[in-house]
């Protein structure tokens, strides 16, 4: 294991202190915790707030996207481990302004759980608390687990278009209805070309051979769905979208918001000739996205890979919130 | 009826076993998890004792509170939200009743709620219905225990790690109904408790 | 070579088109080239425009720039290729407003003649075009090279500061006099993990074994000063820290920007540790830096390592230029 | 007096003798450089002469800007800015006059002002600068231009790629000094030229 690190068990505290020592005009650590609030408490006053968290590895994501118009705190847990919700009950109670606040939680059991009992922490509180459950990947269907798909990087976009709505004034309940409409138009697949490595673990995940792909992988290294030889990029746009088109019965009458995101170790040259692969086979179906993000969003460590979002941008409110501008560091 | 002092004991008794097993758990955890379930039960339940003796004059909701506190905050992963909702659950029904079988209940309904796991998923649910009906039924023994936890080897995992191992999980015995086991154990062991 | 990538001549084409129809509302190609100028016209009238350039591979260096408050135009050469003159001058004729065209240039022989080249073609058309170059990485004084210190990422601090006074109006005259101020304030010194592999070349640059660093790397995968093993991040911050500190003499009194740049395959877990190192080396020379950013801005396509830039702000209105708001897809 | 028609004829002979020696340059640039040297001329003097192909009518600064376009926009890395400088200072000077040595000292100019090299830094400059002198002189011959060139060979360089190498490039000629060679070898071949 290569890593520029110290204690494998501090990467986490250590990150986070980072991270917010770097950007303190945006980000504050929430004392005795490794989770981080908006530092702009004046865009928060009066809204609801949006927050989110998971196991850390994920970098930018979650606290890349705290600020003004997108979230109001995440919760950093340890490396693919989900937070403990005393944590995330800290984050509750630092971003409600009163209005009650809104989890995107994304479906892994540990953080499904560990966000219920926040929230049951919460409202002994008498805090309102609200969330939905991101299951975004499609890859997962067709594989042996039981718990459902899990949620990948389209949870990004679940993050955006709430976190427009609260900062625009929504209640509690319009976003829960707001993410309950968004949820089925999020679908999402991915390749691996590497697996990631975790610090305390000290080895990849698992091993791909110098000329080996992995179609469907998550991203904590989980299986997915095929093993092949590696393929030129136009061949694995075909391969993600033909999924994707399944799932979503693309439409040239409808609109779209694409999410090109990098796995952590796959550089941006790469990602911008997918890009220009996928536009290209999207042009076939008569289809441009209205959107389009290209980068390393939400990754798995050191991971090589991209994994591909579409979005149906089925309310037309919903381009105009991805496009609004936001303070964070990272969108 | 249900004393803080019960309690006390209760809790200091299930501690000693997960002590004790720490290294058997983590063993149980090895082929069908990630190896953990031993150390982060010992690691939560030393720091349930550490808060319990923090705090010398708790009634029995704050006894039951500040345990799922300390649990939420140092297990993680999976377990620790279970138990966690077990005991928090227990402090909420505290407030209003002492009567064990009363707050086996809501723990149980707790657990359920927060994993979705049902009987036969092979997981800590598959201890906790047959163990709480027998403390309700007044037959609680270590026999029960034994049987309760073992009905977990044949099993196909649907829920928590060992379900992403599928068939290759059969035979082998599910770590957190064998802690539950230790927590029913450790009620036998308790002197006014049942 | 395990790439996302179809034909390797076709990396940069294929990579600019992805970028472009990613962005439309930000970038804009000049017809016949791989180069890209500012889509939000309306901003650049009556404006000097900083432009920028040169190989490909540090993506999102220089596209990723481009925007209101930032570059009017980045030019992308081949990969690790300086671009060719024609391609700088349609990018000066495409950005200019009839004020001047200001090239931020990095100090590599190749990159400096065709800069120059395209300045005296633009003359020719009777555009004034004045220019700096940029060589902050203070490894090369120290190594066997003779055409004087490379510009590496701080340069990104030259495209800020300059692209916000162009956006305020500064002159031709007023930015050449402001480039050449800030230009001795800025250095930058790198360690690496791993070098980069062009996807024509097909291999490393060099090979670094398992448990060896080396530090003083350019964005080239050229040598540095020194091999040595693996140390952990508190070590490469104190020897990055110190080489800096011998140019810079670091001084508490003084105000400084701080970069941290990740070279392409390096996770922002890494970086956000090593600024977090990087804090408290500071702190112990009682310094807290006034602006920092942390991320893959000036990478080496897939190597693996971090570059450590410090800019002392000589003069305080550079920290709110450093700090005002840009439309760029990557700053 | 250098005509349109016979500064057309000398970019013919260069393109000649840079094809005929395509290989031999790349080979140069082999063990001091990156083996481009020859494909980079090459595939410029292509362009050159369907740019100039194209374009019948064009009088000396119309042939020389041509000429300086098509290495600027196909040649790429050193040799494309520092060729294509030289065309192009000939083109600026060719408006105000045909006299070859002019021109020569235009192009040589550029060539310095474009590099920055000097004479010993191992680079074209070191056939130039003595090759543009013997045009001054009348004193142009094949000798003049195989004993300009074989100074670079003992050379350090100084600029270029094979500074990199330092006392490793000793013994080995600069590429770029070579293909100047030819094109003032060109010149011997184009009458009334000189
Ligand atoms: N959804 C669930 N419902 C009930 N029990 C569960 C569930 N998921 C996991 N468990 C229990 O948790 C135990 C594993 O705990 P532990 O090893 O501490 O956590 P992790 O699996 O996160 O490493 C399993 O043996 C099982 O009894
Ligand atoms: N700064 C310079 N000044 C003058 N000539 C130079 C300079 N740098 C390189 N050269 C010339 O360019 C030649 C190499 O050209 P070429 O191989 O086509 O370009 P590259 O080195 O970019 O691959 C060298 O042999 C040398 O004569
Ligand atoms: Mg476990
Ligand atoms: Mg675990
Ligand atoms: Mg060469
Ligand atoms: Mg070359």
């Amino acid at each position: 294991m290569k890593k520029i690190i110290n204690d494998p068990a501090a990467v986490v505290p250590e990150m986070v202190d980072g991270l917010v020592r770097a950007y303190p005009q945006i980000l504050e650590q929430i004392p005795d915790t490794t989770a981080v609030v908006r530092a702009d408490k004046a865009s928060m006053v009066g809204k609801v707030a949006v927050i989110s968290g998971g196991g850390s590895g994920h970098e930018p994501t979650h606290a890349g996207f705290v600020g003004k118009g997108m979230l109001s705190a995440a919760v950093c847990g340890q490396v693919f481990t989900s937070p403990t919700p005393d944590q995330i009950y800290e984050a509750i109670k630092a971003s409600d302004q009163g209005r009650g606040v809104f989890m995107v939680v994304k479906n892994y059991s540990g953080d499904v759980m560990n966000f219920d009992m926040a929230k049951d922490m919460a409202e002994m509180d008498d805090i309102q608390v609200a969330s939905i459950v991101v299951d975004d990947d499609i890859a997962v269907e067709n594989s042996l687990y039981t718990q459902g798909r899990r949620g990948v990087a389209g949870t990004l976009f679940m993050h955006k278009i709430l976190g427009h709505a609260a900062q625009n004034g929504a209640s509690l309940d319009d976003l829960s209805k707001l993410a309950a409409a968004v949820l089925p138009h999020i679908n999402t697949v991915a390749v691996a070309l590497s697996a990631a490595t975790v610090p305390e673990a000290g080895k990849p995940g698992f091993t791909l051979a110098e000329d080996e792909i992995e179609y469907g992988v998550g991203i904590h290294s989980e299986p997915g769905y095929r093993r092949e030889k590696l393929r030129p990029s136009k061949a694995l746009v075909a391969e993600l979208l033909e999924k994707l088109d399944d799932s979503l019965h693309l439409d040239s009458d409808k609109q779209y918001a694409v999410l090109v995101n990098g796995m952590g170790a796959t550089p941006l040259m790469e990602q911008y000739i997918f890009s220009h692969d996928l536009f290209d086979a999207l042009a076939v179906k008569n289809i441009t996205p209205a959107f389009t993000k290209v980068g390393n969003l939400m990754t798995s460590i050191d991971m090589a890979g991209i994994s591909l979002t579409i979005f149906e941008l089925a309310d037309p409110e919903w381009l105009a919130a991805l496009q609004a501008p936001v303070e964070t560091i990272a969108w | 009826m249900l004393t803080p002092e019960i309690a006390r004991l209760w809790l200091e008794n299930f501690a000693t076993l997960i002590d004790t097993n720490k290294a058997h758990l983590s063993d149980l955890d090895t082929p069908i998890g990630d190896a953990d379930h031993g150390n982060n039960m010992a690691r939560g339940m030393q720091a349930l004792t550490e808060a319990l003796a923090a705090k010398p004059d708790l009634d029995l909701a704050g006894v039951f509170k500040t345990s799922a506190m300390a649990l939420i905050s140092k297990v993680g992963g999976a377990s620790g939200p279970l138990y966690g909702t077990a005991f928090l659950e227990m402090a909420k029904a505290a407030k209003n009743s002492a009567d064990l079988p009363t707050l086996l209940d809501a723990a149980l309904a707790g657990v359920i709620k927060r994993g979705g796991a049902q009987v036969g998923d092979k997981t800590m649910v598959d201890a906790w219905t047959p163990l709480v009906k027998a403390v309700h039924d007044g037959t609680l023994s270590q026999a029960v225990i034994d049987e309760a936890v073992a009905t977990t080897e044949p099993l196909v995992a649907k829920k928590g790690r060992a379900a992403y191992l599928g068939e290759r999980g059969i035979g082998h015995r599910d770590p957190g109904a064998e802690s539950t086991g230790y927590l029913f154990a450790a009620l036998l062991q308790t002197e006014g408790a049942l």
